[in-house]
C-alpha cells in the first residue's frame, strides 16, 4: 500500500469541510447546521495536526485545541440563542429566521 | 506457546507494551470475562447485602443461599420476549445499550491491576478513562430520546444533565491527584494510570494521605461525583423508582435491559478502580515502604490465600447451618462443593506463596506468579470495599432531589476541589 | 461504533499496542518498527468512517440521527490524532467533543420540537445554490491538491510520544517562570469561554 | 414536549369528557403568553410505583416544575355506601374495614359508635377500653405503614423493613383477638363480640416495650439525616388556614399548627379518661408531618398503657336488641382516624337498613390539598407529598 502522507489527510479535511459546508448551506434545521459547523470546524483542526506532523512540532496541535475551545463556546452560544429562538417563534427552521427582530 | 507464557510471566511489561499482543488480546478476554462474572457476582453481592441489612434473607431458593440467582436471572432475561416500542426509533433504540456497554467496557484497557497487569500503558490514560466514561452518558440520553416516551425522556435529560455536571468536579479532583505526581525529582507528573501508581511508591505515600487533608478531602470529592456519575443510591434520580418507575430503561425489557445493568455495574467497578488507583495506592499492598522486608513480603503475600479460606471457613458454616431435611440434600452437596472448592483455592494460593517466598531473591516464576496474585488480590480487595461502600449508601439514604444534586455540583463539590487543587499547588510548590 | 470499539482496543502509545495491533498482524502482517496502528488500513477506515458520518450528518433527516452520526466522524478525527502522535489532542477531542459538545447538542434536540422537524422538508429554499457553491469549493480543493501536490512533503517527522502531554502543557503555560508561546491566546480563550458561559446562560434564561 | 405529545395525552383524558371540561389546567389550549420549550403533561399512575395503589395525576410540568395537578379517581370506587342502603346495620359492618384497610378498626369503631349513638346505647366501659386500645394499636401500625412507604417514595428502602417487622406483631395481637389480621371486624355494635383473650395484656404490654426502641431506630434513620431533611423540609408546605379552608384533619391539619384532635375535642370511647398530649407542628411541611406522626405514634403508646393498666371488668357487650332497628332520625358521628376526621352520616327510616349513609373519609378530603401543596415545586416533590398526605386509595374511592 501507498504510505500515508500529510496529503492524504488533507484529503480527508476536505472531503469533511466540503461536506460541512454542503451542511450549512442546504439544511434548513439550525441543530444541523450547527453540527455543520462542527465538521467544518474537526476538518480545520485535522489538517493542522497533520501540519503539525509534518513539520514535527507542536503549534499545530496547540492551535487544535484552541479550536476545540472555540468549539466548545460556539456550541454553547449557538445553542442558546436556539433555545431563546425557539421560545419566541417555536421553530429552529433556518428559512424562518428572517426577522433582524421580534 | 508455554515457553512465551512463562516468559511473559517472568519478564516485567505491559501486555500492551512491546510485542506483546498475543497476550494483550488474551488480557483481554480475561478482563472482559471477569468483569463479566464480577458484575454477577456483585448482584448476587447486593441482593444478600442489602437484605440483610434489611433484616431479610434475600434470595435462598435458587441454589444455595442463592448463589445461583444471577445465572439464573441471566437466562430468565436472555429468554425473555425482546420488545422494541412500535413508536420507538428502532435503530436508536437497539444501538443505545451498546454504546453504554462499549462505553463501560473500554475503560478497563487502561485499569492497572498490577504493573504488568493491564491492557495497556497509555500515557493519557487518566485521560483516556474519563473521556471513554463520559461517553457512556451518550448511551442513556439517547435511550430516553429513542423510548419515545415521557418518563424515559426525563430520566434521560436528568441524567445527562447530572453526569456532565458532576464530571468537571470529578475531573478537577482527579487533576489535584495528578499534580501530586509531579512532586518528585524531575518535577514531571503523569497522566499514566501505571505511572500515577508508580509515582504513590515512589513518594511512600498513598494520595490520599499525601498533604493530609487535601488528598482525603480530593477523594472524597471524587466518591460523591464517582456516585453521582454511575446513577447510584442517593443520587439515583435517573432511574428513581418511585419518580419516573425506572428512568431511561423503562421501556427496555429482556436482553437489552440486561446490557444496561451490565454497563452500569461495569461503570461502577471501572471508577472505583479509578479512584483506586489515584488515591488507594492502586496494587499496591499496605505499608509497602515501611514493612519492606521479605518477611513482611511473605506475611502479606499469605492474605489471598488466608482470604480464600475465610470464605470456605463461611461456606462450610453455612453447610453446616443448612437444615438436615433431605429435601435440602442437593443444596448441602452443591454449597459442600463450592466450599470445597474455595477451599481449594486458597491451598493453592497459599502454596504459591509459599513457593514464591523460597526464591524470592531470583525471578522464578513461582515468584513472579505470587506477585502477580498479590498485586492483583489487593487492587480487587480495594474494588470490592468500594463495592460495599456503593451497597451501604444504596440501604442507608433517602434520594436527592434534583434540584439539590445539581446544587451539590455545582456550589459544593466543584468549589471545594477547585480549592483543594490551588491548595495542592500551593502546597506542593512550597514543600518542594 | 467501530471506531470507538478500535479505541478501546488500540494504543499507539506504547507502540505495537492492544488488540488493534494484534488483528493487523493478522490482518496485513507488518514488518520493521513502524507503529502497525498507522498503516494504510486503518487510516483508509477511520477515514472512510469520518467521511461517511459527516454525510450521514448532512443527508439524514433526524437531528439525532445526525448527532450519532456526528459522533462516529468525532472518533474517528480523534482516532486520526492518535495516528498523528497527537494523544493529547485527541484525548481533549473526546472529552469536550464526544463527551461534551455532543451530549449539550443531543439536550438541546430534546427540547425543541423534533416531531415536527422530522416531517419537514430536510433542505432549505436555497439549497440548489449552497450545493453549487459547495462544488465550487470541492472543485477548488481539487485543481489546489491536483496542482500544489508537490507543496506537501512526504516526510512525516517522529514526534516523541511520550512526552507530548509535556510539551503542549510547556507550549500552553511555559516552564520554569517563563511565559510560554502561547500562554497569552490561553488566557484570552479562558476568557471566550467565559462570555460564552455569560451569554448562553443570559439567553436561555428566561427571568435573570 | 410537542405538539404530539400534547394531542396524545388529550386524547387519554377525552375518555372522560365531562370530567375534562371542569379541568383546570386548560389541557386543550394552554395559554402561553411566553413560549415554553419544555412544557409538558405526563400522567403518574393509575399504575405507578409511588402512587399509593390506583391514583392517576395528571400534571402538567414546566420542565420538572409542576405548574398545576389533577388527580383522578374513581379506579378503585365499590360503592360502599350504596351497598350500605342494602344491608342492615349489623351487615354492614365488615364492610367499612375495607375502606382503609390498613386502619381497618378505627373505622369500625366510628360505624359502631355511629350507630349506637343512634340506638342511644352506650358500650360498657371494658368494650370502651378494649376498643381504645385496638384502636390505638392500629394507629400505629397504620404510622408505621405510612412511614415505610414513605421512606421508600424518598429513596430510602430499609426503613419500610423495619415498621413492616413491626406492625407484624401488632397484626398477630389482632389475629390473636379477632382472627383476622387486616380486615379486622373487632367490634360489633354496642360493644365487642370477643372478650380479650388470656394474656392480652400481657402481650399488649411486651408490644409496647418492644416498639418503644424501635420508634427510635427509625427515627435514627431519618429524623437528622441531611438528605431526609432536605428532601421534606419546605416541601409541600400549607398553612393551617389552608388546611381549615379545605376540611384537611388529621396530622396534616396539626402539623401546620391546628391543635384539632377529635379525641380531645369531642371525646368518644373512652378517650375522656387518659392523659396524652396533641402533638403539633408549626411550618406544615412534609418534616414536621413526619415529626407530628412520629410523637402521635408515641402518644399512642402512653393511651395504650393507661388503657392497658386501667381496663375495668364487667361486661362487653352493652343491651341491645337482636335485630337493629334505630328510630327515625339521623346521626353525624366522627372518630380521630390515623389518617384524620372519618364521620359517619347516617339517616335512619326505623327499618334495619339505613335509608342513607355517607362517610366522610379522611384521605378524600386529605387529597384535595395536593394541588395547593406541590404547585411550583418539582416532581420529586409530588411523590413526597403524596406520600405525606397519607392517602389510602380504598378510603377515597370508596
Amino acid at each position: 500500500m501507498v504510505p500515508i502522507t500529510t496529503f492524504h489527510y488533507l484529503v480527508v479535511a476536505a472531503a469533511l469541510f466540503v461536506l460541512g459546508v454542503i451542511g450549512v448551506l442546504t439544511r434548513r434545521n439550525v441543530v444541523i447546521v450547527l453540527m455543520s459547523i462542527e465538521l467544518i470546524l474537526n476538518a480545520v483542526s485535522l489538517n493542522l495536526v497533520a501540519f503539525s506532523r509534518m513539520w514535527g512540532n507542536l503549534h499545530g496541535q496547540v492551535f487544535a485545541i484552541f479550536i476545540v475551545v472555540d468549539a466548545a463556546a460556539e456550541a454553547a452560544v449557538g445553542l442558546g440563542i436556539l433555545i431563546a429562538f425557539f421560545r419566541n417563534k417555536e421553530t429552529i427552521n433556518i428559512d424562518e429566521i428572517d426577522l433582524l427582530k421580534w | 506457546m508455554l515457553n512465551q507464557f512463562m516468559s511473559y510471566l517472568g519478564s516485567n511489561v505491559t501486555p500492551g507494551g512491546a510485542n506483546n499482543q498475543l497476550w494483550a488480546l488474551i488480557y483481554v478476554l480475561i478482563i472482559f470475562a471477569g468483569v463479566s462474572v464480577a458484575v454477577m457476582a456483585m448482584n448476587w453481592f447486593e441482593r444478600k447485602a442489602l437484605a440483610h441489612f434489611q433484616i431479610r434473607l434475600g434470595p435462598m431458593r435458587v441454589g444455595p443461599h442463592g448463589l445461583l440467582q444471577p445465572i439464573a436471572d441471566a437466562l430468565k432475561l436472555m429468554l425473555k420476549e425482546d420488545i422494541i416500542p412500535q413508536e420507538a426509533d428502532q435503530f436508536v433504540f437497539w444501538i443505545a445499550p451498546v454504546i453504554g456497554l462499549l462505553a463501560a467496557f473500554t475503560v478497563y484497557t487502561v485499569i492497572p491491576f498490577g504493573p504488568s497487569q493491564a491492557v495497556s500503558d497509555m500515557n493519557i490514560g487518566i485521560l483516556f478513562m474519563l473521556g471513554v466514561s463520559s461517553l457512556g452518558v451518550l448511551g442513556i440520553v439517547v435511550a430516553g430520546w429513542a423510548s419515545n416516551s415521557h418518563y424515559p425522556l426525563i430520566g434521560a435529560l436528568r441524567s445527562s444533565a447530572q453526569m456532565v455536571s458532576y464530571e468537571i468536579a470529578m475531573g478537577l479532583a482527579v487533576v489535584s491527584a495528578i499534580l501530586m505526581t509531579s512532586f518528585n525529582a524531575s518535577g514531571t507528573g503523569t497522566l499514566s494510570m501505571i505511572g500515577i501508581v508508580r509515582s504513590q511508591q515512589q513518594q511512600g505515600i498513598w494520595f490520599i494521605f499525601k498533604f493530609f487533608p487535601l488528598g482525603l478531602v480530593a477523594f472524597v470529592n471524587f466518591v460523591v461525583a464517582m456516585i453521582a456519575e454511575t446513577n447510584r443510591a442517593p443520587f439515583d434520580m435517573a432511574e428513581a423508582e418511585s419518580e419516573l418507575t425506572a428512568g431511561y430503561h423503562t421501556e427496555y425489557s429482556g436482553l437489552r435491559w440486561s446490557l444496561f445493568m451490565l454497563s452500569e455495574y461495569a461503570a461502577m467497578i471501572a471508577v472505583s478502580s479509578i479512584a483506586v488507583t489515584l488515591w488507594l495506592g492502586g496494587w499496591l499492598r499496605p505499608f509497602p515502604n515501611l514493612l519492606h522486608a521479605p518477611g513482611w513480603d511473605f506475611v502479606f503475600s499469605l492474605f489471598p490465600g488466608l482470604t480464600f479460606l475465610g470464605l470456605a471457613a463461611i461456606a462450610f458454616i453455612g453447610v453446616a447451618r443448612m437444615p438436615a431435611h433431605f429435601s435440602f440434600k442437593i443444596q448441602r452437596i452443591g454449597l459442600a462443593a463450592f466450599a470445597a472448592m474455595l477451599g481449594f483455592i486458597a491451598l493453592l494460593l497459599l502454596l504459591i506463596a509459599i513457593a514464591g517466598r523460597s526464591s524470592s531473591s531470583d525471578a522464578s516464576i513461582a515468584a513472579r506468579f505470587r506477585e502477580g496474585i498479590d498485586y492483583v488480590y489487593w487492587f480487587v480487595l480495594k474494588v470490592a470495599l468500594f463495592m460495599y461502600l456503593f451497597i451501604w449508601l444504596r440501604a442507608t439514604w433517602p434520594r436527592y432531589r434534583f434540584d439539590q444534586l445539581m446544587r451539590i455540583g455545582w456550589k459544593v463539590l466543584l468549589p471545594i476541589t477547585l480549592g483543594v487543587l490551588v491548595l495542592t499547588a500551593i502546597v506542593g510548590v512550597i514543600v518542594s | 461504533m467501530i471506531p470507538l470499539f478500535i479505541w478501546a482496543l488500540d494504543s499507539p502509545l506504547q507502540h505495537p499496542a492492544g488488540i488493534a495491533a494484534f488483528l493487523i498482524s493478522v490482518v496485513a502482517p507488518v514488518n520493521g518498527e513502524m507503529a502497525p496502528v498507522a498503516t494504510p488500513f486503518f487510516f483508509y477506515l477511520l477515514s472512510g468512517l469520518a467521511v461517511a458520518g459527516g454525510f450521514f450528518v448532512v443527508t439524514r433527516h433526524n437531528p439525532v440521527h445526525c448527532a450519532l452520526a456526528l459522533i462516529v466522524t468525532l472518533i474517528a478525527v480523534a482516532h486520526l490524532y492518535l495516528m498523528l502522535y497527537a494523544p493529547f489532542v485527541a484525548g481533549v477531542q473526546i472529552i469536550v467533543y464526544a463527551g461534551g459538545i455532543m451530549v449539550l447538542f443531543l439536550f438541546v434536540i430534546m427540547l425543541v420540537n423534533i416531531e415536527r422537524a422530522s416531517k419537514d422538508r430536510r433542505f432549505n429554499r436555497i439549497w440548489p445554490v449552497g450545493l453549487a457553491a459547495a462544488c465550487a469549493l470541492m472543485g477548488l480543493f481539487v485543481s489546489a491538491f491536483v496542482k500544489g501536490r508537490g507543496l506537501f512533503p512526504d516526510r512525516m517527522i517522529k514526534l516523541p510520544e511520550a512526552s507530548n502531554t509535556q510539551e503542549i502543557a510547556t507550549a500552553l503555560y511555559g516552564e520554569a517562570g517563563r511565559m510560554g508561546q502561547y500562554t497569552f491566546a490561553f488566557e484570552i480563550a479562558s476568557l471566550l469561554l467565559l462570555v460564552a458561559i455569560l451569554g448562553a446562560v443570559i439567553m436561555t434564561k428566561k427571568r435573570i | 414536549m410537542s405538539d404530539g405529545t400534547v394531542k396524545e395525552t388529550n386524547e387519554i383524558s377525552g375518555q372522560a369528557p365531562a370530567h375534562h371540561d371542569q379541568s383546570h389546567l386548560h389541557l386543550e389550549a394552554p395559554e402561553k403568553p411566553y413560549l415554553d420549550s419544555n412544557e409538558l403533561i405526563i400522567n403518574m399512575g393509575p399504575q405507578h410505583p409511588a402512587t399509593h395503589g390506583v391514583l392517576r395525576v395528571i400534571l402538567k410540568l414546566d420542565g420538572e416544575k409542576v405548574l398545576g395537578t389533577e388527580c383522578v379517581i374513581g379506579y378503585l370506587h365499590r360503592g360502599v355506601e350504596k351497598i350500605g342502603e342494602n344491608r342492615t346495620y349489623t351487615m354492614f359492618n365488615p364492610y367499612v374495614d375495607r375502606m382503609d384497610y390498613v386502619a381497618a378498626v378505627s373505622n369500625g369503631l366510628g360505624y359502631c359508635e355511629a350507630v349506637e349513638k343512634l340506638m342511644n346505647v352506650e358500650a360498657p366501659a371494658r368494650a370502651k377500653y378494649i376498643r381504645v386500645i385496638l384502636t390505638e394499636l392500629n394507629r400505629i401500625a397504620s404510622h408505621q405503614l405510612w412511614l415505610g412507604t414513605h421512606a421508600l417514595d424518598i429513596g430510602a428502602m430499609t426503613p419500610l423493613f423495619y415498621t413492616f417487622r413491626d406492625r407484624e406483631e401488632i397484626l398477630k395481637i389482632f389475629e390473636k383477638y379477632c382472627g383476622a389480621r387486616l380486615t379486622t371486624h373487632a367490634f360489633r355494635i354496642g360493644g365487642c363480640q370477643y372478650e380479650t383473650y388470656a394474656g392480652f395484656e400481657k402481650e399488649v404490654k411486651n408490644f409496647l416495650a418492644f416498639v418503644a426502641p424501635k420508634i427510635d431506630e427509625y427515627e435514627e434513620l431519618l429524623t437528622t439525616n441531611r438528605i431526609w431533611l432536605e428532601r421534606t423540609r419546605n416541601v409541600g408546605v400549607i398553612s393551617g388556614d389552608d388546611c381549615v379552608a379545605l376540611g384537611v384533619t388529621g396530622p396534616v391539619l396539626r402539623a401546620s399548627g391546628v391543635k384539632w384532635d377529635l379525641r380531645k375535642a369531642q371525646p368518644y370511647a373512652a378517650y375522656s379518661e387518659f392523659d396524652f398530649e396533641i402533638p403539633t407542628g408549626e411550618n406544615g411541611d412534609t418534616y414536621d408531618r413526619y415529626l407530628v406522626r412520629m410523637a402521635e405514634m408515641r402518644q399512642s403508646l402512653r393511651i395504650i398503657e393507661q388503657a392497658v393498666n386501667g381496663i375495668p371488668e364487667g361486661p362487653i357487650m352493652g343491651k341491645v336488641p337482636k335485630v337493629i332497628k334505630p328510630p327515625v332520625g339521623e346521626i353525624y358521628h366522627s372518630i380521630e382516624a390515623p389518617k384524620g376526621e372519618l364521620g359517619y352520616f347516617i339517616v335512619s327510616d326505623g327499618s334495619t337498613q339505613p335509608y342513607r349513609l355517607r362517610v366522610r373519609p379522611p384521605s378524600f378530603v386529605n387529597l384535595q390539598a395536593l394541588d395547593v401543596m406541590v404547585r411550583g415545586l418539582l416532581v420529586a416533590d409530588v411523590i413526597a407529598v403524596i406520600g405525606t398526605l397519607d392517602i389510602v386509595l380504598g378510603e377515597v374511592d370508596r
